[in-house]
Formats: structure tokens, C-alpha cells, sequence
């Protein structure tokens, strides 16, 4: 008979093809008559193919897709297939509620998350060592490390690098802390921070500069702007910036390029004292879903399901799309030492404060992109002062609102 | 300054990741083609052969219909009197001003309906039909910068429409018709959006999309084979614009007649 | 010969069937699309001039980017028409080694927009690249090239300019249909090798230079590896020209209503100056092979 | 059958410039027909209109009894060569002679046979290898004639084919192109050849018509010794012979017997007096040949006429004499072995030159038309 | 001061070929200087040689006594005509014209005024607006002289500039170049003049000097008369003249009085004698100047030859007869006057010839030298 054939598209890098491949050569041994086909490319462009193909209705049976898209292709939830239909193919035990939560759209589940990514602090702690300075463990000695950092390491040198988005994100984590309350409303599209906090948030954001903790933003942007990664800055690499406050996931990218007399590790996350909230900015990275018009539906959940809770999967697969939400292949990696330390303190740093409660989840139309191209713009005036603190809290309410509004 | 880059690249195709982000000079502390290995082979199933196997296939049947057509296009439009021929000279100067990234959506579900995804027709078929009105244009412009002399005589001696423009027209172009060829060579080559949106099967895959296959948002990326590689990839159209470059600078009428 | 109507047409057969195959559907679509607003994913919903009407009158960010584009492509066409003029003219004298230049020339423009690209431009135009460091030892100020707003467009210029390569090549084809006599005829009549260059290459090649013009400024107007890559269209959206706003509403809002009125808009700017020079290239456009000379 | 037949024929150029003013001609059937004029009287317009090459503004025009106005170049039968040459820079000599035969499909041993042939009757079987370029003016000129030569046209338009080359090479190229003439007649397939030339002996030994033109309308066409000898009007006889007939307006005497300028007074033969009867004490031109004044009484009935000498030119074989007789210029051409004293005379010296009166053409002062023809 | 010397001037073109062996030539400053020589023999490369467009191979070329041979063309004050007129396809006749003057920062008012002249003294005075390609032939090379002449150099370089003129308009320009020149020398301003031509009457006629080259070598340098009358060798003899001289290979009879051909005996004067001595019973080569062949005996002296009519060209002024005589093609140049029966018969006929035999030149078999010229 005819080979059934599922298509599966994914975006990765050298070693998540690898694995994938593998993963699976896997699983088409314990299906025969199953082939996938797969389709995978680098991250530049996926999204213009993906969004061709969901137009052309031509996508894959399967995909991987980043969790903020759901508002685009599925922003009532009939964009992918509602996975609720394939309940029997797939462990949903293995997720926690609100994994499978974050993943639902108008009551439907669009997608299984691959993992969970939060903002952490990563320190290259030669750079503080050379300094004479401790790794910061508080926000004081944060701003407190920008002067003598400076002195030591030369002018060029701050403790912690960031591009304005991570800035403000930063930022936010404070007030977050301060008030309580995040910037936009997780399930309403509004402003939720009061004009006081928003006022905190422009002046934390500036203090940030102010006190010469962070990488001033006009340097930064001299130096290429926000699709440079960090890794990629010669500061970085011969560790005239001392950190970063970044995802978790690109912590072993931020590595690879280090010379070999840095060392990077990771912080605790910085929380000012009667902190209301973790501040902490998390989300699940990437999703698996499928295609509402697959010809095999159950097949791909069944597929889908492999992939990420599999132990055999999660073997091969391993630490490729970060650290698994799934339960059991988590255990399997863990029980397998596959996951280096590293990694796992930043794991375990942030899964405490999930389990505890403590983040929030975000509004998705937070990661919308006109909404981040809006954020941007006002720190980044505030970053070339081209702005007042004022003016911009009052047009982070009001121009905010209103756009929140029109994104729906 | 026009050379720096090359230099770079080949340099960094030695160098250590922290290396290549923190050096501006070219000049790698060791030499290893691991890295060239590491990057031939690829991660994907395929090695570079068959990517650039697959540029190939699409590079070269697009040279040929790409000459073909343009050059009767532009002969006609630049020769031949016909009714309307103003109104489509202005209409091919028209199509290449509208951004193409608008066009992108419904040549995409044009060619969905002609079933012709995931192969390379989209990507060939259409500069069968003058579609590349910049080499149109262009082929025009240099015909009317040619007199009329020889083909008078070419007339003359009985030749038809296309003898002339095979015999007498064809040469007097071939500089012209050689920077075609070799544009349509390395703009295919490094042509990125065209395959991305068609293509779906790795094995299908051009130069230009292998090349940046590796390149996740997330992951660690061993530059220096991502490096040596695109050097690699470099290679077909600097050769064949070295080959080709003494062609359009010894153009037929060179130095004409002199007597 | 050339007055037989039937056979120009049919030599024109192909470009029409090209035309209206491919190009006229989504041309149509395209300028239909206008008149909606449509997010991809629902189906797009008729909103008469409204997209154009926002865009003449709320947007402020169409008018700086249009300022932008106007600006970089005033700055880089010029330059490198210029540029890759003079070059051409210098690369065809037959010197030894010649053939290495032209190709060192041309390498940039086989680079595209690779990645060494967009390294490179930050080792040259950062803080502590290789402009300043030249400036630094000229006695001049540093300047924080791709954070300034003002002098930010001068690096997408820059990269722009030195990709000339295209035309070059194309100039240099070109040149190879001046005869040779009148280079001697003019030796004679005492011109120095400018002159010559000015009064007889100049001249004689203007349809190609004419050719290189359009063709340029078309391309300037829809530059975006440039802006993409080394500046982001930042600072301050000092370098947000109209290409990468265009590309933004298409593909990362996802408003390809917004998006296809702001390319009809750069369309009819880019036509309105073509037209304008294909009206002025009349005055100094000289075609030899043209049947009639200028009267 | 290769006649051409030209009827009414016009031609304004784009720029609005009519440079062929209603042209009336027949050419037979494997006739040579000369075109000479002034440079720009429309001899080259007028074979390209022949040709094919130049649009038709009215009348019409017929080969072989065919009106082929609308008729392409091609089908025309014709072989053309270019005043400018128009040779195929990309191709060797060899392949500019082959390439019209290679078009129309002949065998490659016909080819090599033909060009061969007509490489060899141009002298210049060491250039078949050579590009354009390479070639000298002269050269270039033969590689234009040979390619019209091999294709055996049923009409030959030459276009100044011989103006670059020197006088030795052009008098065997003559020959040779009259010898091919005669041969290709003899062998009962005439070619038609419309001939243009700047070469007086050319124009005078080759064609079996002369047809002359000025401003884009024709003066006379016919044999040429009839065009020497009984030209039409002042400017065929200015412009037939070399050095130029001797046009000068002078007056005629009340009685109408003889004519006199400059204090002179010249009378005329009783043949020539009849013409002038009407127009005693007015104005005629007077054409005399430089052959029919000369520095000694050789001939009889020679009137002698005073002059200055002004300068001599020695040609070898004959001698130009310029003079002024009657303070109007003229030119005489003499044999070295009868210039008599004029030998060793210099500028501003005096001399009587004798005037063959029989000899003299008179012509019309406001239309120039020759009164001697005229019945 | 402006004189040209070649000393040595080789040329070898890129593709191997030499077309200069060794020319040695003073041109004396205001000198007009005529090149003759067969198409290819290296005419326009040498011109091109001296005006610095083709780099020189060997040898030295000093210009007004300044060696030159690596100065570029613009500071050689020189002025040139090329033979394919290399006019400026974009710009119109006046600023053709103008173009030089421009260059050099010339005043508009003289500018105006200059090309004024020339265009006048060219009859173009009606072209001035337009463009090449508008131009007849003969149009655009009067254009080409312009740019030469309004330039007013030290050193003109005239290369076949009258090639595409008819006969009448060649005549005048030569006059008026010939004028222009003596006006210059006389206005203490000379110019020196190397002028190649094809023309015989244009080299006769305006050279001072005459050069005839053969293959890259010179043959003779002269005045156009002694050319004519003592050419060094067979070819200058040959090429000098036309009709051209009859040049034959003959036998000299074994006591070396006479020459001997196809069972004819030509009785040799004294003088010719003497030189034949030596070569008795070998071959030498004949050369006799067609007017030194007459259809009547109207020279003392000259001996009848029996001869057959070949045919008879009437160029209306002179008849050019050829006959074989003695097996042998001969040409004569005989005035119609003294035809004599000649004029009635046909091909074939018999008739006897009068030989001019003190006009007899003699040249070695071998080497072509001229005989009687040899000291
Ligand atoms: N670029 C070249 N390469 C090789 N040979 C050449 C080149 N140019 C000219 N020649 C050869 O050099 C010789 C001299 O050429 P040149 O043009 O000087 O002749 P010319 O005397 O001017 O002849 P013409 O009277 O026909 O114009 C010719 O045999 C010609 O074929
Ligand atoms: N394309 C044109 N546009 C306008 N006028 C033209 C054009 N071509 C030729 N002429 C004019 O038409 C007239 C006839 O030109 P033509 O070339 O037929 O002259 P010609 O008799 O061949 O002269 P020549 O003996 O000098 O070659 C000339 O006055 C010329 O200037
Ligand atoms: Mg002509
Ligand atoms: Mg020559």
C-alpha cells in the first residue's frame, strides 16, 4: 500500500536537524507505512514561508510555530487543527494546566508547547572577577556596579548589555516587582499598569543608564542594532560587558562565543525586597501544531505526541528545543544526565517560580509585533532623550491603549 | 575595501567562534579545513552537492529562456515598428516599479493553482516569457545605441528576421548579452525569497537556502563552517564572472572599422 | 524590413503572454487589495480609499519614511551611477592585471546581502571601526555612524554605493560600442582623456546611462538589504525607508490592505519621476541606432 | 529579367528634407548604368530606395516588371555595396563574402568555390582571415565589392565601390567589374548594374548609360559620348570631363554673329550663328572644353585670343594651362609636344591661345539648356 | 617649425603583421607632402604613426625637431582627416567643426567666425545644423576636412579626404586646399601638409613632393615632374600615370641595339644603347608612357609596329586604344583629333602603331631598377 505521508516543518539550527532527523527515523521504524517528509530551514524566513503556505493552504501536517503567532493565525482558534480532537493520540497529562492553557484560543487547543522559556540573568563572571566586583544579586548592586565596573574594565565596559527591547523588558521586571501589576493586561487589551507605575517603569529604564549599569543606547546601536545578537558583539566576546538578561533558551548561543577567559553563569533573578511579583517574563517557546486541513489527523497527533513525549524521542531529541515541558521526557533527560548544569539551574530557577505561581503569564499581544515596534520606539527616544519621563508614561497609557485596542 | 570582505570571509573560515566576533583583521591564528568539511557534509541529509546540484538545475535552464526571450523582446522593441509598441515598452518599464514583496502573495497562489509547488517551474517558467524586464530594458537601450549600418547589409545579403538577429544582432550584443547571463547567474544563485516560498522538499533545496538552513535563532552556530561554506557558495558566480568578463569587454564592434 | 508590423509583434508575443500570465493578475490583485483591509487570514474586506486616505493624512511614520527614501535615494542613485561610471571608464583601459580589478570590483555585488555584509559594515561604521578610526587620526570627532539619526543614512548610502558592481558591468559593455576612431578623432582634436570621457564616451553611451538611472533609482526607492540588515531603519527611524515599512505592514503586521496602498503609492512616485526622465532623455539621450537623430 | 523601372519616384527624409524630387528612369535588362552628381544630389537615397533600405515617399518603383515598393529587401534580388562599407565586424573576410551564401543554403564547396573565386579577381586571397578591423581603407572597399560579387545578383547597386583605391588597382578593378559585366551577359544571365561613381573615367569607360543627377532630380541620361558631346544643359557639361569644361556668361553681339566679353570678341561658325539669332546683344553661357583651346595653331579654323598665363599644372602625360582671356579664367589642356613658347613662360606673361570655335557648346543664360541640341 | 622626420619607422600590428619596414623621410616644415602607394601598402599607418594613434615599433619620428615617438596626439599640434571620417555621431556639423576649437578655450566670436570659413570654403554652409548621419557621403567628408582645417596646426594630416567627392567639387577643393596652403605659407604661418591620395591628378597636382610606397617601404621620393619622368624602378613607373605606363619583359637582342618581342624588332636610339651592353641577349623590362604610342606618325623618330586592335575607350577629351602588340597588350593614349583610319576599325583589325622611342624607359628584369636613370 501507499506510504501515508505526513509533512512536517520545522526552523532550527544544525543540531536540531540532526536530532530531529533522527527522532525521526525513530518513529517511521515503529510505523511502517508512515513516511515524514521533512522540511526544515533556519529561522530567517520561516515565518514569510509559513504564512505564504497557511494563505496558499498548503501548510504542513505538522509545524512548529512560536507561541506569540497564535495571534495571527489563530487569533479565534480555527486556525490549526483543535488538538482536544485527538485526545486520545496525545498525553496531555504530561503538561501542566497552564501550559495547556497558554496554548488554548477560544476554548480550542492550537498546539502542544515544546518548552518554556523565561528571562534570566546570565553573568560572565571573569568580567566581575577582573573587576573586583561581586556578581550582582540585587537590583542595588546593580546599579551600584555600573561607576566602579567602568573604572576598572575601561569606558567601553558596563556590567549589563541589553538591547532596548531587553532593556525595557528589564525594566518592566522591576516595576513588575514595585506594583504588582505588568504593562499590558493578560486576557483584557488594555494598559494595566497605573500611571504611577508607568512613570517607575520610564525611570527605572532610565536609571539604568543613568547609573551606567547598562550599555547606553546609542552605543549599543552604533554597534549594530537589535538583529545582532549578543554573541555576535566583540564586547561580549572579550568580556567587557559583564551580562545579559536574556531568555534561557539562547544561554548556549551567548556561550559559543566567549574566548576562553570568560566564564558565564547564571544569576539568581534579581527581586527587590516585598517584591509583589517575580517580575519574571515567561512563555512557552515554540508550539508543535497541526494543520486544521491535515488528510491524517490522528496520525499526526500520534506523531506530534512522539516527538514530545516520547522517552525514546526525548533521548534523541534532547536539548535541541530547550528544556521539555512534557513531563516525562524532562524525567528521561534528567535520569540521562543529558542536562548540563547550566541549563538545569536555569531550568530549576525558573520552574520554582512557576510552580510557586509567581509568573504571570503575559498578554500575547504583548509580543505582537506592532505592539513591540510601539515599545521600542518610546524607549528608544527615552534612550536618546528625545523624550520626557512624563510624556512617555503619558504615551505609554494612551498611545498604548489605543493601539491595544485596534490589535485586539 | 572591495576586496576586505572576501578577505574576511576566508579568514573567518579559519577562526574560532569568539575569533571571528572579536577580530576585525582577516588573518586566522591556524589553518584548518575542518571547517569546510564540517560544512560540506551539512547537517541535513543532503551534503552541498546536491544543493548546488539543485542551483544548477534551476540556474541554468532560467539563463537559457532568459536569453532567448529577452533578447527577441528586446529586438523587437527596439527595431521593429508595431502597433502598441510604445504602450509595452512603457507597460515592461511599469512592472519592474511596483514593489515586489506585494506581488509576492498572489504570484504564490497563482502558481499554487498551476500546481506548480515544490519545483522549480515557478522559478524558471516565468523569465521564459521576458518577465525580467530589467534585462529586457537593458537590451533595448544598448540596441539603440548600435547603428544600423551592418544590418542593412545583412538585409541586403537575404537575411530574414531572426538570421539577422542571430548573425548580425547577437554578436554586436554579446557584451550586453553576456552581463545578462552572468546578473541572472548570481542573482539566481543568491536569490533567497523565490526558493523559500516555493520549495518545501530539502532535497530541493538551492545554495541560497541550505546556506542559511543552520542558522536557528536560538542555538550555538558554528560560524566557521557556516562561513567556509558560503565561501564555497561563492565560488560559481566568481568564476563565472571572471570567465565571462573578458567577453564584455571585447565586444565585436570594439574597435570597429578602422579604415 | 522593419515596418512589417506582423513580425515585431510577434517578436513581442513572448512579453505580452509573460505579462498577462504573470504579472497582470497580481499586479490587479494587488492594486484591488488597496481598497481592503486584509490580515491574511480572513478574507479581506472592502474599505474604499480609506488606506490611502489614513496614509495622506493620519500617518506620520509614512511621511518620514518617504522623507527617508526621497533623501537616500537623491544621496545614493547619484553616487552610484557615478561611481560606477568613472570605474567602468577607468577599468577599460587595457592594463595588466586589469581583469583582477574588475573582478575585485564586482565582488561586493555577488555578496548581496550575505552576512559578511552586514559584519563588515559594523566593523567599519562602529564606534570604534574603521571610518572613525580614520576620522580619529584626522583630527576629526568620532561619530557614532549608526546610532546618529543624522548620520546613520550615510552608512546604507555607503553600502548601497559600493555595490555598484551591476552597473559597472553594464557601463562597461556599453563602452565597448564607442569605436575606437573617435576616441582618436578626438585625441587629435586635443582632448585630454576627460575630455574624451565627458564629450564622447559620456554622450555616446547616455542610453545606457539613461538605462542605469531609472533602473538605479527604482532600485534605490526598493532598497532593503541595506536598511534590513546593518541599521534596522533605526535610529529613530532615520534610516526607516519606505521598502522596509512596506515589509513590515506585509509580513510581520500582517496588514497587506495598508501594505499594498503604500506600494501603489511608492509605484506612482517611482513611475511619476520615470516618466519625467523618459520625457527629459529626449534632450540628452542620444540613440545611434535610432532610424531619426534629435532634430 | 532584371529592368528596373523608376516612375515618379520621391523621397523626403523624416527631417523633412526632400531629397528626391519625382525621378523618371529606366534601366534595362542587364544594362550598366552610371550614377554621377554632385556630392548630395541623392545617388546614394536613390539605390537604397532601390535597394530596399529607404522607405518609398511616392511613386513607384518596379524591377523585373514587378512593383516592389512594399517589397522586402531580400526578395529584391539585388546585391548592394555600401558607400560606408557595412562590413560584419564580428566576421572574418572570409565569412563577410559567405555569409549571404551560406543564407541562402548553397553547398560549402560552392561557397568556398565562389568566394574563392571573387577573392581572387579583387586580389585579396591573403585577407580571407583577416577581421574588418585589420584591413586597410582599400581593402575594406574590396571585401565590400566581393560580397556583393558572389552572390550573382540579377541587380548590382555599387555605391562608390573603387573610391578608396589607388589608380592601378581601380583601373584593373574596372576592368575586372566590366569583364565580369560582359561575361555574365554573354552567359545569358545578365546582371542589371546601377553604378555609382565620383570617377570620371569610371563614369565615361564603363557605363553604357551615364545618368546624371543633381538636387535629387535627374539632367539627361545617355550614352557617354553623347553626354560629352551634346550635353543637355551647362551642368551635365560642367560636370561631365575633366578638367571641367570652360562655362563662362558672355555677351552676344547685336548682330547675334559672334560673342564678346572682356574687350574680345569671338565670332562664331555660321552653324552656331542660327542659334543666337533671337537673342542678339543678350546674354549666353559659353561652354568650351580645355581640349579645344590650345598654345599653338594646330587646328584650322582655331581663333586666336590673347590671354595672361596664371599657372600651369604638368600631368606627365598632358599639360592644364590656366589663363585669363578676357579677364575670365579658363583652362586648356595640352600635349607637352605643343605648348609651343607657353613652355617657358611664367605667371602674369602674356600669350595668344587659339580657340577652336567649331568646337563650342552655347547655352542658355537663365536655364542653361544647350542651345546647340536644341531643334 | 614644423618639418617631420622619420628615421627607421617600423610598424608591426598586434597580429604579427609589418607593415612598416624602415622608413626614412624628411618632410621640410611648410612642405606639402602627397603619399601614393597600392591600397594596404601602410599610407594611413604611417600618417597614423605620425599623428601618435598607433604606437611606433621602431625608429624615431621627431616633429618640428622634437622627438615624439612616446608624445601623445594632442601635443603634436597636428591636425588630421581620416579617411572614414571618424565624425562625432551626437553632435551636429558645427560643433563637429567646433569641437577642437572648443577644447582649446577657443573665444565663441572666433569660434563662429572660424567654422564660418571653413564651412564656406567647403560649400556646407547649408549643413551646419545637421547630424552625421544625415550627411551623403561626400558630405560627411568635407566635414571631416573641416575639422581639420579650422584648427589651423602646424602639420595636417590628410588621409584620402577627397576620396568621395565628384569630380568637379574634388576639383575645387583641391584648388582651395592647394590655396589654403600657399595662403599660410605666404602669411609666415606654414603648414605642413602629408596628404595620402588615390587620385593621380590630386598627387600630380598639389604634392611638392611626392612619395610612392610599396608593401611598408618607400620607392621614391620626388617632384611630382621628375616622378613622372625618371621613375626609379618599374613600379614607380607603373604607378605614376594613368592609363599606366605599358610595362613589358622583352629580349634584348644579342648586339644590344634593339629589343625583340613576339617576332618584333624595336631598333633602339643611341643613347638607350649604351646601356644595354651588358645585358645583351638577356631580358630587360620595357616601359612606354601610353601617349608615346600614336595611331599616326606624328613624332620623327618614332618607329610603326604592327599591331591588332583589341578595343577603344572614348573618354570625349582622349581615346584610350588597346592593341596586342607583337603578342603583347599595349595601351595608347591618343587625342581624337589624330586618330587617324584607327577611328573606323574594329576588334581585331590590324593597324600600325607609332612608338615614341626616345621615350622608351628601360628597367632591370630583375630588381625593376630603372635603367636609365642608373649612374
Ligand atoms: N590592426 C591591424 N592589424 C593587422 N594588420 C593591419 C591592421 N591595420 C592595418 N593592417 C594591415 O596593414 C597594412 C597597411 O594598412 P594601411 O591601412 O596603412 O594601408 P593603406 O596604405 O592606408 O591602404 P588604403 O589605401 O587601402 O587605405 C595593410 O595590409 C593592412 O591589412
Ligand atoms: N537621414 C537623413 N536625413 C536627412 N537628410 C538626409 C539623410 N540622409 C541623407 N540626407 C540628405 O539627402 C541628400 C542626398 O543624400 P545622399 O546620401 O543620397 O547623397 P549622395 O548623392 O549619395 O552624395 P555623396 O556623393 O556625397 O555620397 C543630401 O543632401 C543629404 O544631406
Ligand atoms: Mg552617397
Ligand atoms: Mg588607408
Amino acid at each position: 500500500a501507499e506510504p501515508v505521508t505526513l509533512r512536517f516543518l520545522w526552523w532550527g539550527g544544525g543540531d536540531r536537524h540532526k536530532r530531529t532527523l533522527a527522532a525521526i527515523a525513530a518513529f517511521e521504524a515503529r510505523n511502517p507505512g508512515v513516511r515524514i517528509r521533512a522540511e526544515y530551514m533556519g529561522s530567517v524566513g520561516y515565518l514569510e514561508k509559513l504564512t505564504m503556505q497557511m494563505v496558499g493552504g498548503t501548510e504542513p501536517d505538522l509545524m512548529q510555530i512560536n507561541w506569540a503567532w497564535l495571534n495571527m493565525f489563530s487569533r479565534h482558534g480555527n486556525g490549526f487543527l483543535d488538538l482536544g480532537t485527538q485526545r486520545e493520540a496525545l498525553a496531555l497529562d504530561e503538561f501542566s494546566d497552564e501550559d495547556l492553557r497558554i496554548c488554548t484560543v477560544g476554548g480550542k487547543l492550537n498546539g502542544l508547547p515544546v518548552s518554556y522559556t523565561a528571562r534570566i540573568f546570565l553573568w560572565n563572571s571573569a568580567s566581575f572577577g577582573r573587576a573586583g566586583l561581586p556578581v550582582p544579586t540585587t537590583w542595588d548592586e546593580l546599579f551600584a556596579a555600573g561607576e566602579p565596573f567602568g573604572r576598572a574594565l575601561g569606558e567601553r565596559a558596563y556590567p549589563i548589555d541589553g538591547e532596548i527591547y531587553d532593556m525595557l523588558l528589564l525594566a518592566q521586571a522591576y516595576v513588575f516587582q514595585q506594583h504588582g501589576s505588568p504593562y499590558v493586561h493578560p486576557s483584557e487589551p488594555r494598559v494595566a499598569m497605573s500611571a504611577a507605575a508607568l512613570l517607575d517603569w520610564v525611570k527605572t529604564y532610565k536609571r539604568l543608564f543613568t547609573s551606567r549599569a547598562a550599555t547606553p543606547v546609542p552605543y549599543r546601536a552604533s554597534l549594530g542594532g537589535a538583529e545582532k545578537p549578543l554573541e555576535q558583539q566583540p564586547d561580549w566576546v572579550v568580556g567587557r560587558w559583564g551580562g545579559t538578561y536574556t531568555w534561557d533558551t539562547v544561554l548556549r548561543s551567548r556561550l559559543s562565543t566567549l574566548d576562553a577567559q570568560q566564564k558565564l553563569d547564571v544569576g539568581p533573578f534579581l527581586t527587590l525586597p516585598g517584591a509583589k511579583n517575580s517580575g519574571m517574563f515567561g512563555r512557552p517557546t515554540a508550539l508543535f501544531a497541526i494543520s486544521k486541513r491535515t488528510r491524517h489527523p490522528a496520525l499526526a497527533a500520534r506523531f506530534l505526541n512522539f516527538l514530545l513525549a516520547d522517552p525514546g524521542a526525548a533521548r534523541l531529541l534532547g536539548l535541541t528545543r530547550g528544556v521539555p515541558s512534557a513531563a516525562s521526557a524532562y524525567r528521561v533527560l534528567d535520569e540521562a544526565r543529558l542536562l548540563p548544569a547550566l541549563e538545569l539551574k536555569a531550568y530549576r530557577q525558573i520552574a520554582a517560580q512557576r510552580e510557586a505561581g509567581r509568573i504571570d503569564l503575559p498578554s500575547m499581544r504583548f509580543e505582537d509585533a506592532r505592539f513591540r515596534r510601539f515599545l521600542r520606539e518610546i524607549f528608544e527616544l527615552l534612550g536618546y532623550d528625545r523624550i520626557s519621563e512624563s510624556d512617555a508614561a503619558r504615551r505609554l497609557m494612551d498611545d498604548g491603549n489605543a493601539l491595544l485596542a485596534r490589535i485586539k | 575595501m572591495m576586496l576586505y570582505p572576501i578577505l574576511w570571509l576566508v579568514g573567518a573560515s579559519f577562526k574560532s567562534n569568539a575569533e571571528i566576533f572579536s577580530e576585525i583583521g582577516f588573518w586566522p591564528s591556524r589553518f584548518d579545513i575542518a571547517a569546510y568539511v564540517k560544512g560540506w557534509k551539512t547537517s541535513s541529509e543532503y551534503t552541498f552537492a546536491t544543493y548546488f546540484l539543485n542551483s544548477f538545475l534551476i540556474v541554468v535552464p532560467r539563463i537559457v529562456v532568459t536569453v532567448i526571450s529577452c533578447v527577441l523582446v528586446a529586438y523587437a522593441f527596439a527595431r521593429w515598428e508595431f502597433p502598441g509598441r510604445k504602450f509595452l515598452f512603457s507597460v515592461m518599464v511599469t512592472t519592474i516599479m511596483l514593489p515586489h514583496i506585494i506581488l509576492r502573495i498572489p504570484q504564490y497562489l497563482m502558481f499554487k493553482e498551476f500546481g506548480w509547488l515544490d519545483g522549480y517551474l515557478p522559478l524558471i517558467v516565468p523569465s521564459a516569457f521576458a518577465t525580467d524586464t530589467f534585462f529586457v530594458f537593458m537590451l533595448v537601450q544598448f540596441l539603440r545605441a548600435i547603428p544600423r549600418d551592418m544590418e542593412e547589409a545583412a538585409i541586403i545579403d537575404g537575411c530574414n528576421p531572426l538570421q539577422l538577429l542571430l548573425y548580425v544582432i547577437v554578436p554586436l550584443l554579446k557584451p550586453a548579452i553576456v552581463s545578462v547571463i552572468v546578473f541572472q547567474f548570481i542573482w539566481t544563485m543568491n536569490d533567497f525569497m523565490g526558493p523559500l516560498i516555493y520549495l518545501s522538499s530539502v532535497e530541493k533545496y538551492p545554495v541560497s537556502l541550505a546556506l542559511k538552513m543552520t542558522m536557528g535563532a536560538t542555538e550555538e552556530v558554528e560560524w566557521a563552517s557556516a562561513i567556509a561554506i558560503s565561501v564555497v557558495a561563492l565560488i560559481p558566480s566568481v568564476a563565472v564572472f571572471f570567465a565571462a568578463q573578458k567577453h564584455f569587454i571585447e565586444g565585436a564592434t570594439s574597435s570597429g572599422i578602422k579604415g | 524590413m522593419y515596418e512589417n508590423r506582423r513580425i515585431g509583434f510577434l517578436f513581442v508575443l513572448p512579453f505580452v503572454l509573460g505579462v498577462l500570465g504573470f504579472k497582470l493578475f497580481p499586479f490587479v490583485m494587488s492594486f484591488a487589495l488597496s481598497f481592503t483591509q486584509y490580515d491574511v487570514f480572513s478574507p479581506p474586506e472592502f474599505i474604499g480609499l480609506q488606506n490611502y486616505v489614513e496614509l495622506a493624512t493620519q500617518d506620520r511614520m509614512f511621511r518620514k519614511s518617504l522623507g527617508v527614501t526621497l533623501l537616500f535615494v537623491v544621496l545614493a542613485v547619484p553616487l552610484r551611477v557615478g561611481f560606477a561610471l568613472f570605474i567602468a571608464h577607468v577599468l577599460n583601459f587595457k592594463l595588466r592585471g586589469i581583469n583582477f580589478f574588475r573582478s575585485a570590483f564586482y565582488l561586493p555585488s555577488i555578496l548581496g546581502g550575505s552576512i559578511a555584509v552586514a559584519v563588515l559594515w559594523r566593523f567599519i561604521f562602529s564606534q570604534h571601526g574603521l571610518v572613525n578610526s580614520l576620522l580619529v587620526r584626522a583630527g576629526f570627532e568620532p561619530i557614532l555612524w549608526l546610532a546618529d539619526e543624522h548620520y546613520a543614512i550615510w552608512t546604507i548610502v555607503t553600502l548601497f554605493t559600493w555595490q555598484f558592481g551591476s552597473s559597472m558591468v553594464i557601463f562597461l559593455a556599453a563602452l565597448q560600442n564607442v569605436p575606437q576612431s573617435l576616441y582618436e578623432a578626438a585625441e587629435i582634436d586635443g582632448a585630454s582623456k576627460w575630455q574624451q570621457f565627458t564629450r564622447i564616451t559620456v554622450p555616446l553611451i547616455t542610453p545606457v546611462i539613461f538605462f542605469n538611472l531609472i533602473m538605479q533609482m527604482v532600485h534605490g526607492f526598493q532598497e532593503f538589504n541595506g536598511p534590513y540588515m546593518v541599521t534596522e531603519g533605526g535610529p529613530l527611524h532615520a534610516t526607516y525607508v519606505l521598502s522596509l515599512y512596506i515589509y513590515e505592514e506585509c509580513f510581520k503586521y500582517f496588514n497587506l490592505g495598508y501594505g499594498a496602498a503604500l506600494s501603489w503609492v511608492m509605484f506612482a512616485l517611482i513611475g511619476a519621476l520615470s516618466a519625467f526622465s523618459f520625457w527629459s532623455s529626449k534632450y540628452w539621450v542620444f540613440y545611434a541606432g535610432e532610424k531619426e537623430a534629435r532634430q | 529579367m532584371a529592368q528596373l523601372s523608376l516612375k515618379k519616384i520621391e523621397k523626403t527624409y523624416p527631417n523633412g528634407f526632400k531629397a528626391v524630387h519625382g525621378v523618371d528612369l529606366e534601366v534595362r535588362d542587364g544594362e550598366f548604368m552610371v550614377f554621377v552628381g554632385p556630392s548630395g544630389c541623392a545617388k546614394s537615397t536613390l539605390l537604397r530606395m532601390v535597394a530596399g533600405l529607404e522607405s518609398i515617399s511616392g511613386g513607384e518603383l518596379a524591377i523585373g516588371g514587378r512593383v516592389v515598393n512594399q517589397l522586402p529587401a531580400k526578395q529584391r534580388g539585388i546585391a548592394m555595396v555600401f558607400q560606408n562599407y557595412a562590413l560584419y565586424p564580428h566576421m572574418t573576410v572570409f565569412d563577410n563574402l559567405a555569409f549571404g551564401l551560406k543564407l541562402a543554403g548553397t553547398p560549402r564547396a560552392e561557397i568556398q568555390a565562389r568566394v574563392g573565386e571573387a577573392a581572387k579577381l579583387l586580389e585579396m586571397e591573403h585577407l580571407l582571415e583577416r577581421y574588418p578591423k585589420q584591413l586597410s581603407g582599400g581593402q575594406a572597399q574590396r571585401v565590400a565589392v566581393g560580397r556583393a560579387i558572389v552572390k550573382r545578383p540579377g541587380v548590382f547597386l555599387f555605391d562608390e565601390p573603387l573610391s578608396n583605391l589607388d589608380a592601378k588597382l581601380r583601373a584593373s578593378m574596372r576592368a575586372r567589374l566590366t569583364d565580369l559585366h560582359r561575361t555574365l551577359r554573354e552567359s545569358g544571365r545578365p546582371s542589371t548594374v546601377v553604378y555609382v561613381t565620383h570617377d570620371q573615367v569610371e563614369a565615361m569607360t564603363m557605363g553604357e548609360r551615364i545618368c546624371v543627377l543633381k538636387d535629387g532630380t535627374i539632367q539627361q541620361v545617355d550614352t557617354p559620348a553623347v553626354l560629352y558631346e551634346r550635353p543637355a544643359n551647362a551642368f551635365v557639361a560642367g560636370f561631365i570631363g575633366s578638367p571641367e569644361m570652360n562655362l563662362h556668361a558672355v555677351q552676344v553681339t547685336t548682330d547675334g554673329g559672334a560673342l564678346s566679353w572682356g574687350g574680345l570678341t569671338l565670332p562664331l561658325p555660321v552653324s552656331r550663328q542660327a542659334l543666337l539669332h533671337s537673342r542678339a546683344g543678350r546674354q549666353v553661357i559659353l561652354g568650351l572644353r580645355p581640349e579645344h583651346l590650345g598654345a599653338l595653331p594646330t587646328h584650322a579654323g582655331a581663333v586666336p585670343l590673347p590671354g595672361t598665363l596664371r599657372f600651369v599644372e604638368n600631368m606627365g602625360s598632358e599639360v592644364f594651362v590656366h589663363a585669363d582671356i578676357g579677364g575670365l579664367p579658363f583652362t586648356a589642356r595640352i600635349a607637352p609636344d605643343v605648348l609651343g613658347d607657353l613652355a617657358g613662360k611664367n605667371r602674369g606673361d602674356g600669350h595668344v591661345f587659339h580657340l577652336q570655335a567649331a568646337a563650342l557648346h552655347l547655352f542658355d543664360a537663365d536655364s542653361g539648356v544647350n542651345l546647340c541640341t536644341l531643334h
